[in-house]
């Protein structure tokens, strides 16, 4: 989603170079304490994130854990700061693999005839007839729920939507005058695709990538929630989340800590890859 | 100011003096600007992109913008200050007071409403009629700028009319309610030159009934034929101020000077139209001109026999763009090919450049066919046609720097044998007049005349014989365009090359061509060498071309208030 | 108004869109009915209430016979499509009743919530992004910081919030949603906030891109208001991305149902297709998705249908 | 929460002929009932509060919001799970109950007779009773019911193995109906005292079974009046209810007007639901809400263990590591349950030894068995020759590490439940055990319980009486029925125990069966195939205005036939 939005605003080119604002500094310290987390957590969060303390569990924030404890005891914080690296990486992962089908689709559609395009688009119509959930949802029935298979579902889900927009890219940049231009310079084909449209074509992609993995890790969270994707006591944020339903009239802070984790996750994403968008555009 | 003793401030429709205009905390764009208009007057403000022109007529309806500061010692509409105006105070006065006209209709009418509405917004803002009563007095304004059968135009949206339709209807949609005062920036400029006189012709009617009209263009031309008086702006000053005649006739100030001097009209082939080091050298240009006039013996470089193209419409119809085109391009000569928009002139260099397959006929390179060869076969031969586009921007990857431009082009000529050495690239530079400075900056970083220098160091990278030129100087200024025209006029006298040149822009095609082909609804319909094209057009449409050319010989107007037009 | 468009040209048009929807469909249950095979266990067995039902082997053999279980998949594949063309959407393994009559009976909810959260986003992005881009600093960033914010909001989480705050914190609403209208209150919160986010960033971009376009300028020199510049000239323009993601929008609803109904306990095709799928219910599970999918091609038209009505320049082509 | 799992039936042990009253007045029948009501009110598996709260009174609406699964058919015949029971237990009614103590008490049925062989049962059943469809309840309709039960198109699956041994019935007289047998079953008053056995309305029962799932006619004192599926099933008051078990708090018709009877898998939205007033009783109460609703005044709670088996992790002895009693005691004493279900569950489940469920009276508890000793277990593996670590801190023997698989059904663990597991997977670390833990939906559970991929599993087992021990842990057990699905998961195979539980089932002296399951229960629990958390949960929540609500002393039921609204 974010990156149909991305495409639309590159069509609109909005307000020009400008110097870092109060968002973007927010993001990318943010960005940096995400890294930081999913690298190296034992830097911010030393404790085991697994580690069960019957005696002091549903402890509120408190002096001792900053985030409360949860219904073993064990300390929030800890687990949200290790729980960094499965949303991002699979975030990463999922937007990886919708990229890479729409990419293979895109291009496909894009450059192979109108035979492939027309093929390939009512493809791409069909799939997008099922709502991203349904088809994650229809994956996750064949292939068992966990982690690995809804880091897939995601990505599956999210790919029809980034095919369409590299479709659009690649037909757009084919048609663009420098395209010509190096026909009439005596380039071949594969030439003007490989020196020309497939660099303009995948160039903005990094853009959409950055936003999608801000969407891709609340889809996965979302799958962790209805249980069908990371599997408790994990310390990933959706199944930390799923756990703090059943708890939320008594220990909201179980369920809060991580939820925002997943809000600010994504909002970084989008600051981020919006900001990076503007910049690409106007350097 | 040594203009023309201004009106008395009583009298004015429009009262300027010393009015700056600043965005945030830069430089302000328009530094002390004052002028006046009287009614029944048009005083052009001419100026090229960026010389503050636009911001100026922006800031007589207070719109310059959010962040922008105006100060003025006095700004004046119909004798009434309309400094520190709050912005209700200004929306009562806008429309009724003064009206504006943009260029381009088509994004400045909005192209969701029908025009009706469009037009009828003044009124229903402004006047307490009722929506009969608005129907009617929109038809009134319709007839007033001359649409043809109003009733059925106000249902149809901008998008449905031509250019010169949707220009009236906006200027309509502007006298409304015949303000005394009507601002227009630029309103021919995306215009036919048939078109654009037709406007001219319309503005001239409007001032004639005596509205005061600031008249706002980069185009000399255009405006020696309805101003009464010229301000020639540079750099956010007036730089010179006077009657038409005068300012243009003979100019006083250098920047003056010099944007006359680069309107290229009927100036003779090889004139410089640009101030530079190099010579003008008018006498040496006979070599190609006397070629191409007695040109039997001279070698045919590209024949075009025949060509028809068409596109499917929407609706599944075939439309001709070029229907039957032929003719030869000799040596060492241009050939400019003349239209108006849809005209297939493009179509024809696409035809050209085999991009296109024709339907019909075919194109002979060399006496060889070219457009009936195999692409492999052309690929082999396309280092000898180079291409020079309108949308230089566009023809460039904008990921690439200009050196890399450059470098991949002189890598084709030099596929097989040593890579282009650096001493290369900077000869090349150094033909287009550009320093090796621009050679790390990417396309977007330059301004108009450089990527156009690019584009032509491009296509002579090949040591090309042929070169195609699709408009290549239309979206230049016209000391610009000057300038390039004259670096095209260089390289093809120093490489003896062969041209085509095409343009919407007869002044520029005469002045560069050798033979003249003037093109209409993809048909040639006439074709023939310059001089006789131009002194005795054949063919009613060239005719009715040549007429609407806006000249550089200034037709004389009688200057405001010695003869008082009757309205 | 637009000329009146032929009836000649409306035909194959409306022709060609029937035959495009009719093919989606019919891959759509032909991808379904596939995936579905794919699924590890008998479905004789899940018929008779999954492996914990102890069915005897009688059972299981009289059940494979009665839904053709036996047959080769390409027969029942033929078999199954030749049901959906006459509308018979077959019978539910775990709920012992038809799937039309269910998936139908369900359908109502969840299209009343999503045709709810779709106005109700539509009107908060609407509100938001004419309120921040009124000028002002503050406004712009507050504007696009809620909007950026909201659009991150998994559905789940701001349910249970919602939930927190106004069900168990101050017993205004309630955390359930059986069918009067307080309890739509929530759920409908829950699925428009993230949506309004959305529409609002691309509301509030298209928004900008219009008011600095020329004909707002000439509408302004006309002495057109602030106010009469969006409402008459801009807020058009600004809608026509909006509205054609609005079919992309409604699945995301679709989507969100599934969440939304589980958590307020609301009935709808979210929940039933959530149930479904755990008890790998197939027949359900196809009736659903073809359903949705019926409905997905209806709201592309529907908000072609809406695009054509805003933007006369498409009637013209 | 979707459902717990289908219960099972429980299978026949030899006649219990004396400990049955041969011959029941229906007076005494309501003086033990009121008796037993007494008893209910004192021993608190009655909810509201014992106060003051004046004279019961008529009408009202209340809402159940059930977090089992919806049923997919109202009738329990068909299939027959616990969600079935539930909300049948409002409308349908059985031949005979079971009061607190564990006695048969009458309900439809006044009285029965066994015969000397135990192979036919005579019923003399009450003759003022109609079906609320007005069909007269006699012999025939139970005939038809029985025949419904046992008919495979029917498919039902608890009901059907429960009548397992019933060969027929017959029509004595209208109130006379005789069951024959294959061979005694001394549990056949309890499988009929069952709900998935409740009498329907024969000439409902003639309907299509879509009909009669939707709408179930019985004796009850609710009529099901709508079912909205996936929101809710209504129910309305029976004016003319007669027949209350023995044990009932009052005669003649239910207080409520009206039941809504709600379907909230989610189990925050439910108390949520419950604390905001939208419903008045819930079940499967969580921990947590109860720890909270215990603090309020608002909300009451009733504790209501189910009959059968206690929760417990059984420990696959079939298979290797577990097939060693070293591996298993070790894995027992490795395991910190106290603390676990202290925290988890917060003082609400009482931690069992027991195989069976607290309510069971021949119950054996041995507490030394299964206390938390890390330092023992570590010596027990190193004499098992698990004596090697790995770098992950696991044991290793022969290069294969010691790990236990454990299938987790999401439908059938509440979330403590899992967190126990969890806590045990954490505890059990520190002494070298890898425990994996899979949690997985129903289906998928039950096929990694046919494959044989587990090492340790927790499936609770509802029924009525010790009987379910040879279910659970005879050896005849371990091999699947034809679906894949066995029922001795410890894969417990003693033939010492399978002669007890043998010999147990045909013991008709009630002391020396006790003792024989006694002994039973300590072989089983000395030999470590289990080890044992806490009884079945089975809580309810209710607002305090809800009086009179008591579950069924059969399965734990709630039945809202004696509960009334004080509002």
């Amino acid at each position: 989603m974010q990156a149909e939005l991305a495409a639309r605003s590159r069509k609109s080119g909005q307000s020009g170079r400008r110097r870092l604002g109060v968002a973007e500094t927010a993001a990318g310290v943010l960005a940096l304490l995400l890294l930081v987390s999913a690298v190296m957590p034992q830097v911010l969060a030393p404790g085991d994130p697994l580690a069960i303390d019957p005696l002091s569990a549903f402890q509120p924030p408190n002096f001792a854990h900053g985030f409360g404890t949860d219904e073993s005891g064990r300390d929030i914080y800890t687990r949200v700061v290790h729980g960094t690296q499965y949303s991002l990486v699979i975030g990463a992962a999922a937007t990886a693999i919708g990229l890479g089908l729409g990419i293979v689709l895109g291009t496909l559609a894009g450059m192979l005839g109108r035979v492939v395009d027309f093929t390939v688009n009512r493809l791409l119509e069909v799939l997008l007839a099922f709502p991203g959930l349904l088809l994650a949802l229809l994956f996750i029935v064949i292939f068992g729920p966990g982690v690995v298979t809804a880091t897939i579902a995601v990505g599956l889900s999210t790919a029809p939507g980034y095919a369409r927009i590299i479709r659009a890219q690649l037909i757009t940049v084919r048609s663009q005058a420098f395209v010509e231009a190096a026909t009439v310079l005596g380039r071949t084909r594969w030439q003007i695709l490989l020196r020309h449209i497939l660099p303009n074509t995948l160039a903005p992609l990094f853009v959409l990538a950055t936003l999608g993995i801000g969407q891709a890790i609340v889809w996965a969270a979302t799958l962790s929630y209805l249980g069908l994707g990371a599997e408790p006591p994990t310390a990933e944020w959706g199944a930390m989340l799923s756990a703090g339903r059943t708890y939320i009239t008594s220990a909201w802070w179980m369920s809060f800590f991580p939820g925002l984790s997943i809000v600010l996750t994504a909002v970084t994403a989008t600051v981020l890859g919006r900001s990076i968008d503007r910049r690409m555009r106007h350097v | 100011m040594n203009g023309p003793v201004l009106l008395s401030d009583s009298a004015a429709a429009l009262t300027v003096r010393n009015l700056r205009v600043g965005f945030g905390s830069a430089e302000p764009v328009v530094r002390g600007v004052s002028f006046a208009v009287a009614p029944g007057e048009c005083l052009a403000i001419v100026g090229e992109s960026g010389s503050g022109k636009s911001v100026t007529a922006r800031s007589l309806l207070g719109l310059a913008g959010t962040n922008s500061k105006v100060t003025a010692d006095r700004l004046e509409l119909g004798g009434q200050s309309v400094l520190g105006l709050t912005d209700r105070a200004w929306r009562a006065r806008r429309g009724k007071d003064v009206g504006l006209v943009l260029q381009d209709a088509l994004v400045s009418l909005d192209p969701l409403r029908p025009i009706g509405r469009e037009i009828a917004d003044s009124l229903r803002l402004h006047t307490t009629l009722g929506a009969a009563g608005r129907a009617r007095r929109v038809l009134e304004l319709l007839d007033a700028v001359g649409l043809p059968e109003p009733e059925s135009q106000v249902r149809k949206l901008s998008g449905q009319l031509s250019g010169g339709e949707r220009q009236r209807a906006l200027i309509a949609a502007a006298i409304a309610l015949n303000p005394p005062l009507l601002i227009a920036d630029e309103p021919t400029t995306a215009l036919d030159v048939t078109v654009q006189a037709q406007i001219l012709a319309l503005l001239e009617q409007i001032t004639g009934a005596g509205t005061a009209v600031l008249l706002i263009s980069h185009d000399l031309a255009v405006v020696s034929r309805v101003a009464h008086r010229v301000a020639v702006m540079y750099e956010g000053q007036l730089v010179e101020t006077g009657r038409t005649t005068e300012v243009l006739g003979s100019p006083q100030q250098e920047q003056t000077r010099r944007m006359v001097a680069a309107i290229p009209g009927d100036k003779p082939r090889g004139t410089r139209l640009s101030p530079s080091g190099k010579p003008d050298t008018p006498s040496t240009l006979s070599t190609s001109s006397v070629q191409s006039t007695s040109s039997v013996q001279s070698t045919v470089v590209l024949e075009a026999v025949g060509l028809s193209k068409s596109f499917r419409r929407p609706d599944g119809t075939r439309q001709l763009a070029v229907d039957g085109v032929s003719f030869a391009l000799h040596r060492g000569s241009t050939l400019g090919i003349v239209g108006e928009s849809g005209s297939g002139k493009t179509t024809t260099a696409r035809l050209l450049l085999a991009l296109l397959a024709p339907e019909h006929g075919e194109v002979r390179m060399f006496g060889e066919p070219w457009s009936a060869a195999s692409e492999k076969t052309r690929r082999a031969l396309r280092a000898s046609v180079g291409a020079i586009y309108q949308d230089a921007l566009g023809s460039f990857d904008p990921r690439w720097s200009v050196a890399e431009i450059l470098t991949d082009a002189l890598n084709l000529r030099h596929e097989r044998g040593t890579p282009p050495t650096a001493k290369l690239l900077t000869s090349l530079l150094d033909e287009v007049g550009l320093t090796p400075t621009v050679l790390p900056r990417r396309p977007l970083e330059l301004s108009g005349g450089q990527r156009q220098r690019v584009g032509i160091a491009r296509a002579l990278a090949g040591r090309p014989e042929i070169l195609i030129c699709d408009e290549p100087v239309s979206s230049l200024d016209v000391t610009v365009q000057a300038q390039v025209l004259d670096l095209l006029d260089d390289v093809q006298r120093e490489r003896g090359l062969s041209l085509i040149f095409i343009s919407h822009d007869l002044g520029v095609v005469q002045h560069v061509s050798d033979q003249i082909a003037v093109m209409r609804d993809g048909r040639i319909v006439e074709i023939g060498p310059a001089e006789r094209v131009f002194a005795a057009p054949q063919h009613p449409y060239s005719a009715q071309l040549l007429a609407a050319v806006p000249h550089s010989r200034w037709r004389e107007k009688p200057p405001f208030g010695e003869k008082e037009p009757i309205g | 108004m637009a000329e009146p468009v032929a009836p000649a040209r409306v035909l194959p048009r409306l022709a060609a869109r029937l035959a495009g929807a009719v093919f989606v469909l019919w891959m759509v249950a032909t991808i379904t009915f596939f995936a579905v095979r794919l699924i590890p266990g008998d479905p004789a067995q899940a018929v008779l209430g999954g492996p914990g039902s102890q069915a005897s082997p009688e059972a299981l053999a009289a059940v494979s016979a009665e839904y053709g279980f036996d047959q080769p998949v390409i027969v029942q594949y033929f078999a199954q499509l030749g049901r959906l063309a006459t509308g018979d959407l077959g019978r539910s393994y775990a709920l012992n009743m038809d799937v039309g009559p269910l998936v139908l009976s369900q359908l109502g909810g969840t299209l009343l919530l999503a045709v709810l959260a779709l106005t109700l986003a539509w009107l908060l992005a609407l509100a938001l992004a004419t309120w921040s881009t009124r000028g002002g600093k503050v406004a712009a960033r507050v504007g696009s910081s809620l909007e950026i914010v909201a659009a991150a909001l998994p559905h789940f989480w701001l349910a249970t919030s919602l939930i927190v705050v106004f069900s168990i914190g101050l017993g205004v609403l309630p955390p359930i949603s059986t069918g009067d209208v307080a309890g739509l209150v929530l759920p409908v919160l829950t699925l428009a906030v993230p949506l309004a986010g959305f529409l609002g960033q691309i509301m509030r971009e298209s928004l900008l891109v219009a008011l600095e376009s020329p004909f707002v300028l000439s509408a302004r020199a006309r002495g057109e208001s602030e106010r009469g510049v969006r409402w008459v000239h801009a807020l058009r323009h600004a809608s026509l991305p909006a509205i054609s993601l609005s079919g992309w929008a409604f699945g995301s609803l679709i989507s969100g149902a599934v969440v939304v109904e589980t958590i307020f306990a609301r009935p709808g095709l979210g929940r039933t297709l959530l149930n479904a799928v755990t008890l790998r219910d197939v027949p359900v599970v196809i009736g659903v998705v073809m359903i949705v999918a019926v409905a997905y091609i209806l709201m592309t038209l529907l908000t072609d249908a809406a695009s054509r009505l805003v933007d006369p320049r498409l009637r013209l082509s | 929460m979707p459902a717990r799992p289908a219960p099972h039936s429980p299978t026949p042990t030899d006649s219990p002929a004396r400990t049955v009253p041969r011959r029941t007045t229906r007076a005494l029948g309501s003086l033990a009932g009121l008796i037993t009501l007494g008893l209910l009110v004192a021993g608190c598996t009655s909810a509201g509060s014992n106060e003051e709260v004046g004279e019961p009174k008529s009408g009202g609406t209340l809402t159940y919001a059930s977090g089992d699964a919806e049923p997919s058919c109202l009738d329990p015949h068909v299939g027959g799970n616990f969600p079935q029971a539930l909300v049948s237990a409002q409308y349908l009614e059985s031949l005979v109950s079971r009061d607190d103590t564990g006695q048969i008490i009458p309900w439809l049925a006044e009285s029965w007779v066994p015969s000397a062989d135990g192979l036919t049962w005579d019923f003399t059943l009450r003759d003022d009773v109609t079906f609320t469809d007005g069909t007269v309840f006699d012999a025939s309709a139970v005939q038809a019911n029985i025949a419904h039960v046992q008919d495979p198109t029917t498919l039902s699956s608890t009901g059907y193995l429960a009548l397992g041994k019933v060969t027929g019935t017959e029509v004595v007289s209208p109130t006379v109906v005789r069951f024959t047998l294959s061979e005694p079953d001394s549990a056949l008053l309890e499988s009929l005292s069952q709900p998935w056995l409740a009498i329907e309305s024969p000439t409902a029962l003639e309907r299509s079974q879509d009909e009669n799932c939707a709408a179930p006619v019985g004796t009850g004192p609710f009529i099901v009046e709508s079912w909205v599926k996936q929101n809710a099933v209504t129910l309305v008051r029976n004016d003319d209810y007669v027949s209350p078990p023995a044990d009932a708090g009052h005669s003649g018709p239910a207080y409520l007007d009206t039941v809504i009877w709600r379907f909230i898998p989610d189990s925050a939205s439910r108390y949520a639901a419950l604390q905001s007033g939208e419903v008045d009783v819930i079940d499967n109460a969580q921990p947590d809400t109860i720890v909270q609703a215990e603090q309020s005044d608002s909300i009451e709670h009733l504790d209501s263990p189910r009959p059968g088996s206690s929760n417990r992790i059984e420990l696959n002895s079939g298979q290797a590591p577990f097939n060693d009693v070293r591996v298993r005691e070790a894995f027992i004493r490795s395991a910190n349950v106290d603390d676990a279900v202290s925290s988890l569950f917060q003082g609400t489940a009482p931690r069992s030894y027991s195989a069976l469920s607290s309510v069971e009276p021949t119950a054996v508890s041995n507490a030394a068995l299964f206390a938390y000793d890390p330092a023992a277990a570590g010596t027990l593996l190193d004499a098992a020759g698990w004596d090697e670590m790995d770098a992950d801190g696991y044991r290793v023997k022969d290069g294969v590490r010691l790990t236990v698989e454990f299938p987790v059904s999401t439908n059938q663990s509440i979330p403590a439940e899992q967190s126990v597991f969890e806590q045990i997977q954490a505890t059990a670390k520190a002494t070298g055990f890898e425990v994996k833990l899979s949690p997985m939906d129903l289906s998928s559970w039950y096929a990694a319980l046919g494959s044989n991929d587990y090492d340790a599993v927790s499936a609770p087992y509802t029924k009525v009486g010790p009987d379910v021990l040879r279910i659970l842990y005879h050896s005849d057990s371990i091999v699947p029925a034809p679906s894949g699905y066995f029922a001795n998961l410890a894969q417990v195979n003693d033939p010492a125990i399978d002669e007890l539980l043998t010999t147990a089932a045909s013991t008709a002296d009630a002391a020396e069966r006790a003792s024989f399951y006694s002994d039973a229960q300590d072989r089983i629990l000395e030999g470590f195939y289990i080890l044992p958390l806490y009884d079945q949960q089975n809580h309810f929540l209710l607002r305090s205005g809800v009086i009179g609500l008591r579950t069924l002393p059969t399965v734990a039921v709630p039945t809202l036939y004696d509960a009334w609204l004080n509002r």
